[in-house]
């Protein structure tokens, strides 16, 4: 509508594995769902929590990760509501954690969503949580799923592993007594999963997954890292369905098999030359998760050629990064061998979470700001987009220090106020309104539609 | 006299800065502010510190914007908001033991905008409900202890601990003492005292505040208190200090006869075993077994089981529930809270706090949720 | 040159015409249903305060939240649209040179600008649940049963403080109630009510920092209860020009006689 | 519903009719026991009249900057023409926002036990839930077969759900605020509620809809339509148990009404009396109540 400028257009060209990451995707749910039919378990926790543990009590073991189901039901704005209306009728503020609002919501409404929308009767309860508590509410999320399942007449076994105790620095050891404490948990843990399941524990099994989940966050850190390229091969739309595997399995075979066909595809397509924007000419990056029903937003950037090439928050939540002496932000490399024992498998798995990036920066705003830079630096970012999520206390933790520590390098940024999950805390109009202004005042105009 | 007393609480808790320059210059020792009830105050008595508790002025805190987002609960703003303004320049430190998210923001921005001379965060777990939380606390309030030793230069003896450790035992026994009081009926004391006589434990030194509850408890038995109405409630939340509402509901006839608040009973409910060999073990147990804020406390709901007691102890016929508004652990125990207190037969009512409390439409509630208790009986 | 611009906004339509840099002609109206309608009669007014017609006009500028309504759209016709905070610091800087900071205040919305030499650096706007001023006031006023005209003059006559959380309207409003049944006087209430609105808009503004010269504009900079305490927030002093609420439109006058980009 | 269309006085749109009535033939002057409810409401102000427990004449005016005049207004108003003075009243009794206010009341209760009551006295006693959609707030009572409330919930922020929120919608579309309710059920069908629960969004949002060129009708229907949504949100978490019943001078907006019954498949009581009155009726009953408390007549 408004005045429109000519550009040079890349050529584009949908991922070929794009298929796999929406059957894993829905296999997955799915396989939690009809886990008992198989003689299965089921078990409920964060995306967060240490999933390659349980693993080691079988392979038909299967999860249901609670973050991302929570992005799924906000992704269905109708279903999301009645969830909402839910949590609130039962007495639940409206200003607690959306994921966690859209999870009770589901199970007050004894319904379960699938990754296409349908709605499924009867939630799946799983036969035990295992959780870990990162956030005010991680271990109280799941302590309400309990209760609520009792008030029903369900007793579900619950145990949640205490990590805060701080990150460690990159360039120095990490502190064995805080390490200690949390492989001392995951030890008991493994005894309490004997417990409750009645199955033998098996260490081998543990090895792999350990393996596996630090693969996986160590090849998906190389995919973030190509989309330096210019053209970027992936856009931040794009990768929320590829890092959404981690979220879901990051101790399974598939995740890194997955990402490892990706890697190659990401490679080739930088080869070539293929855009996931064929009209890029302004990079941004995001920080926090989206407001998941209105992804359309980023519809809207690319109509001034502008392409979100990602966020720390789908970097660093599934990846693992560390830094150089000389202060660039690379992939984190795996150890050098495999862990062969249980206790080998316990302090190498924690000492590597413990670095995890969307985690270090809850207790340090700087270390936020400064990755986030360096982000800028590396991916030749022209400006950072804030979503001031009100949906997440934890991701949110210290933004308006990140736009004020961001602004004084002179980076320009855009903070936007939404909810990830409950859209009744997003002003579209408004939010689209202020987006064209940003754009504006960086001097771009929309280009011919 | 005791009207003296509760008057001397009053007059610390309104001039409370005053108090806290007058102590530095008369004691030359240093003042360190604490966010959370989860730091040891023991160890900073024993360092010869006055540990004061940083709280808010109930004023919308506009000078927070460009530090924290408005989603955080109005009091870490506020608490923040006091710093900015330079209320507490006279702070030589600040210290948080880990507990919520809101208040680790406080402490950030306090420690990268406010200029201080030191500042430490302990790692207080909060996993308390694990055996692995009391070992690895100590080890955390080692830290602590050297860090404190590094800065003051003062060698932090086993001695010193014990001071440190008895100080804060006497002045939470004296309270426990006095709560006693709240047990009969009419009480000896209002909620508002109660909560006063708290709020001024937690700003002046402690040694000068138990001389007082001592006068106090020598004549609380013979104190007749005249109360208009005797409805008997409680009041749970988490930070609350506002005088104000307190009395307002107070005025309505009815009397808080027990509280389940970290500016309350929460505060000085539990005492650390004196006469340990490993001091900073048996505080370690203390602050990993006293009565946990919500966000430490699960699996099980230990702290509902504890209201629940409080409440049938005091005879509290309803309770209060106050949220602070986005306070994610104490929301989620809203319901449970609710169930746990009426399957013993005391009604409750929530009400959301931020950071002005609308007393006009607070006020119906308040007085409609007393009504619902009396039930009006003779007037049906 | 002869250049125009209008600032079609959510309560007012307003246009500007600029001749070689000089201000030849201003005209406002309430923006009816028909939000054409208005804006075109709004020109209408200004073209003949001018003794104009819509051929002398070389570029028409429009701006404000009915922008588009206008763009290439008889008999208007604008050829270009620019956001509300690309206006507002062009028009601020054309009136006050050595701005830094803009704050634009009116009905709907609140806005906060950095600008260096009429370019925007940095800006914020009000979110939801902080609308803006404008209908604050008149919410209020009605609360108080005071013409929303007599409430700044109102609250300069207290020297009393009462903490107040403008978030909301809707919640503000009860506040206000009550504060009329435990009598306190309507002058503290009005007083109240921009004390809080001046805190909502400079906790807003304080997000990006506050430079000098700071230049308030908008409908709302007519309202003379809401200087005092603005400036009481910001620390600093505040420059209101003249025709304050013309002052987007003249910015969109002002672009509109920039070469086209 | 007859409504006593003498001594009406409409002014601006949002401006709803003032009125008085005198219900019975009765004699005031026969009675034993003569008391008031006076119901002093953010936005308006309600005096009942009640001879033996019974209504004798009310009246219903807007709140005035200063509620002890408008209690007295609307009191002597309540009277007028009948022959009693104020001084004769026995008892009474102050209610709503500026209860206190109310320099002739000996004692004040709250809205929420007196509209609870002024229900019951209305509607009967197998009423279970009352709704009462006031000038600033929204109220949900669950009450026992005496009218004595059992518990309830008063809306939050973020609620359009009130009486000011339909005033100033009404001056928006400039349709008497009495005609809203029919206007927003004439069209053919329903469309999406406008997403916004705050008063002021709510407005700005239908603002935006009617500069699209939505007829009043259609953009009335969508306001209804969220106001109706929350409402429902607030009784879901009061649980609602029939009988159900609306009071407040809301109850009489067919448009929000017919919503509920819609949404919640429970179809509210007829009220027998102007609904606008429960608080006040709730009132002069606690009012006599209390007398006969006072002289020993219970």
């Amino acid at each position: 509508m408004t005045a429109t400028t000519q550009v040079k257009e890349y050529p584009t060209e949908p991922l070929k594995c794009w298929e796999q990451a929406k059957n894993l995707r829905k296999n997955y749910y799915e396989d939690y769902l009809h886990a008992h039919e198989k003689g299965g378990l089921r078990w409920a926790g964060g995306a967060w929590s240490f999933s390659a543990i349980p693993a080691g009590l079988g392979e038909d073991v299967y999860c249901i990760t609670g973050e991302p189901y929570g992005a799924t039901v906000a992704f269905f704005k109708d279903f999301a509501s009645k969830c909402h209306d839910a949590t609130e009728a039962a007495g639940f503020p409206r200003t607690l954690c959306a994921y966690m609002r859209n999870y009770w919501g589901s199970i007050l409404l004894d319904k379960y969503i699938l990754t296409d929308g349908t709605v499924v009767d009867g939630y799946p309860v799983p036969n035990f949580i295992w959780q870990n508590h990162i956030c005010c509410s991680h271990s109280k999320w799941y302590q309400l799923v309990k209760w609520l399942e009792k008030k029903k007449g369900k007793e579900v076994p619950m145990y949640s592993v205490d990590v805060s105790v701080g990150y460690p620095s990159d360039f120095s050891p990490e502190e064995d007594y805080k390490v200690n404490y949390i492989v001392e948990q995951l030890n008991d843990g493994i005894n309490w999963l004997e417990k409750v399941t009645g199955r033998k524990y098996n260490d081998a099994l543990l090895c792999d997954a350990v393996w596996n989940e630090m693969k996986a966050t160590s090849v998906w850190a190389e995919v973030c890292a190509l989309n330096q390229a210019v053209p970027a091969p992936l856009d931040e739309k794009t990768m929320y369905s590829l890092y959404v595997m981690g979220t879901l399995m990051k101790h399974r075979p598939e995740c890194v098999a997955f990402y490892e066909t990706l890697r190659e595809e990401v490679k080739d397509r930088i080869k070539r030359g293929i855009a996931a924007v064929s009209t890029e000419r302004f990079r941004v990056i995001t920080d926090t998760q989206p407001p998941w029903g209105f992804l359309k937003i980023f519809r809207e950037m690319e109509k001034y050629g502008a392409v979100s090439v990602g966020s720390l928050y789908t970097f660093g939540l599934i990846g693992m990064w560390q830094y150089q002496p000389d202060g660039t932000w690379t992939p984190k490399p795996l150890p050098p061998k495999k862990p062969q024992t249980r206790d080998e498998a316990l302090q190498t798995i924690v000492r590597w979470t413990l670095h995890k990036p969307e985690w270090a920066h809850f207790y340090e705003p700087e270390l936020k700001t400064k990755m986030m830079e360096s982000i800028v630096k590396q991916w030749k970012v022209n400006a950072v987009l804030l979503h001031y999520n009100r949906g997440c206390e934890g991701l949110s933790l210290h933004i308006a220090e990140n736009r004020y520590g961001l602004m004084q390098t002179g980076i320009p940024v855009f903070p936007f106020e939404g909810n990830m999950g409950d859209e009744r805390d997003f002003d579209l109009a408004g939010t689209m309104a202020r987006l064209n202004a940003f754009f504006e005042s960086m001097g771009l105009k929309k280009l011919k539609e | 006299m005791i009207n003296e007393v509760f008057a001397q609480f009053r007059q610390w808790i309104d001039n409370r800065h005053e108090y806290a320059k007058a102590w530095k210059e008369k004691t030359g020792n240093r003042v360190v502010g604490y966010l959370c009830t989860y730091v040891p105050e023991e160890i900073l008595y024993a360092a010869d510190i006055l540990p004061v508790r940083i709280l808010g002025s109930h004023e919308p805190p506009t000078v927070t914007e460009p530090y924290i987002f408005a989603m955080y609960c109005h009091f870490c703003r506020d608490c923040l908001a006091q710093g900015l303004k330079g209320k507490f320049d006279y702070l030589d430190g600040i210290v948080e033991g880990q507990s919520c998210l809101h208040l680790r923001q406080t402490f950030n921005a306090w420690r990268l905008h406010i200029p201080i001379d030191y500042t430490y965060y302990i790692y207080v777990p909060h996993g308390v409900q694990t055996v692995r939380a009391i070992p690895y606390l100590t080890q955390e309030l080692v830290k602590f202890k050297q860090s404190l030793e590094k800065w003051t230069g003062k060698n932090i003896t086993n001695q010193d601990l014990d001071k440190g450790i008895h100080v804060m035992n006497r002045n939470r026994e004296l309270m426990r003492k006095v709560s006693e009081y709240r047990k009969t009926n009419p009480p000896k004391l209002t909620g508002l005292e109660a909560m006063e006589m708290v709020l001024a434990s937690q700003m002046v030194d402690k040694e000068e505040h138990s001389r007082l509850l001592e006068q106090l408890l020598q004549e609380l038995p013979n104190r007749k208190l005249k109360r208009r109405g005797d409805i008997r409630l409680m009041i749970i939340g988490s930070e609350d200090d506002d005088r104000v509402f307190m009395k307002n509901v107070e005025d309505l006839g009815a009397t808080f006869v027990i509280d389940e608040h970290c500016t309350g009973t929460r505060y000085f409910w539990d005492n650390i075993k004196e006469g340990q060999e490993d001091r900073l073990a048996a505080l370690a147990s203390r602050y990993v077994m006293r009565v946990p804020c919500p966000s430490k406390d699960w699996p099980e709901f230990t702290r509902l089981k504890h209201a629940v007691q409080l409440a049938q102890e005091y005879g509290a016929k309803g309770a209060l529930i106050i949220q602070n508004k986005f306070c994610d652990p104490h929301g989620i125990e809203i319901p449970p809270l609710r169930d746990a207190l009426a399957a013993v037969g005391v009604q409750t009512y929530p009400l959301e706090f931020d950071v002005t409390v609308p007393w006009g439409q607070f006020r119906t509630r308040v007085e409609a949720f007393l009504e619902q208790l009396t039930g009006l009986e003779e007037l049906f | 040159m002869i250049t125009a611009g209008v600032d079609v906004g959510a309560k007012f339509a307003k246009v500007v015409i600029l001749k070689d840099g000089q201000v030849v002609a201003r005209a406002k109206t309430l923006v009816g249903f028909d939000v054409l309608k208005s804006a075109s009669d709004v020109f209408e007014k200004a073209l003949k305060e001018a003794g104009l017609s819509r051929g002398d006009v070389q570029r028409v500028v429009a701006t404000g939240m009915g922008r588009n309504t206008v763009l290439h759209n008889q008999p208007i016709n604008a050829d270009e649209v620019v956001s509300e905070v690309v206006a507002d610091a062009a028009g601020a800087n054309q009136v006050v040179p050595t701005v830094k900071t803009v704050i634009d205040v009116g009905a709907e919305e609140g806005r906060g600008i950095k600008v260096e030499v009429g370019k925007v650096k940095d800006f914020v706007i009000n979110e939801r649940c902080a609308a803006g001023a404008g209908t604050f006031v008149e919410a209020m006023a009605r609360a108080l049963e005071v013409k929303v005209e007599d409430m700044g003059p109102l609250s300069l006559k207290s020297a009393n403080t009462i903490p107040m959380n403008a978030q909301c309207c809707v919640f503000a409003e009860s506040e206000v109630v009550s504060l009329i049944h435990s009598k306190i006087s309507k002058e503290d209430i009005a007083k109240a009510i921009h004390d809080a609105i001046a805190g909502r808009i400079s906790s807003m503004v304080l997000r990006m920092g506050v430079e000098k010269d700071v230049v308030l504009i908008g409908g709302c900079a007519l309202n003379p209860g809401f200087l005092p305490p603005l400036e009481k927030e910001l620390h600093t002093n505040i420059i209101v020009p003249e025709y304050p609420e013309y002052v987007s439109a003249l910015g969109a006058a002002v672009i509109a006689a920039k070469p086209a980009r | 519903m007859k409504m006593a269309q003498a001594e009406v006085k409409t002014q601006e749109y949002w401006r709803w009719p003032e009125y008085r009535r005198t219900v019975t033939e009765k004699d005031w002057r026969n009675a034993s026991i003569l008391t008031a409810g006076v119901d002093i409401g953010s936005v308006g102000s309600k005096a009942t009249v009640m001879v033996d427990g019974e209504l004798y004449a009310f009246a219903v005016m807007r709140t005035g900057g200063v509620s002890e005049d408008t209690a007295i207004k609307v009191t002597s108003w309540a009277l007028e023409g009948t022959g009693l003075e104020a001084g004769k009243l026995h008892y009474v009794v102050g209610t709503g926002y500026g209860r206190v206010n109310v320099p002739f009341a000996k004692k004040t209760i709250t809205e929420i036990a007196c509209h609870a009551r002024g229900a019951h006295y209305i509607y009967g006693p197998t009423v279970r839930t009352v709704l009462d959609i006031g000038g600033q707030d929204c109220k949900a009572i669950r009450c026992d077969e005496k009218g004595k409330v059992l518990s309830f919930l008063m809306n939050d922020k973020c609620a359009a759900g009130t009486g000011r929120g339909l005033e100033v919608f009404s001056d928006l579309i400039s349709v008497p605020i009495s005609e809203l309710g029919k206007v927003s059920l004439s069209v053919d069908q329903e469309p999406p509620p406008v997403s916004n629960t705050c008063v002021i969004f709510a407005k700005a949002e239908s603002l935006a809809l009617l500069r699209q060129g939505w007829p009043k009708e259609k953009v009335a229907a969508a306001y209804h339509a969220a106001m109706a949504d929350r409402i429902v949100d607030l009784l879901t978490r009061v649980g609602i148990e029939k009988d159900f019943v609306i009071t407040g001078g809301v109850a009489k907006n067919t448009g929000i009404v017919q919503r509920l019954e819609r949404i919640l498949k429970i179809k509210p009581l007829e009220p027998k009396m102007d609904p606008i009155l429960a608080g006040a009726l709730g009132a002069g009953l606690f009012a006599k109540a209390l007398y006969e408390k006072e002289q020993g007549l219970r």
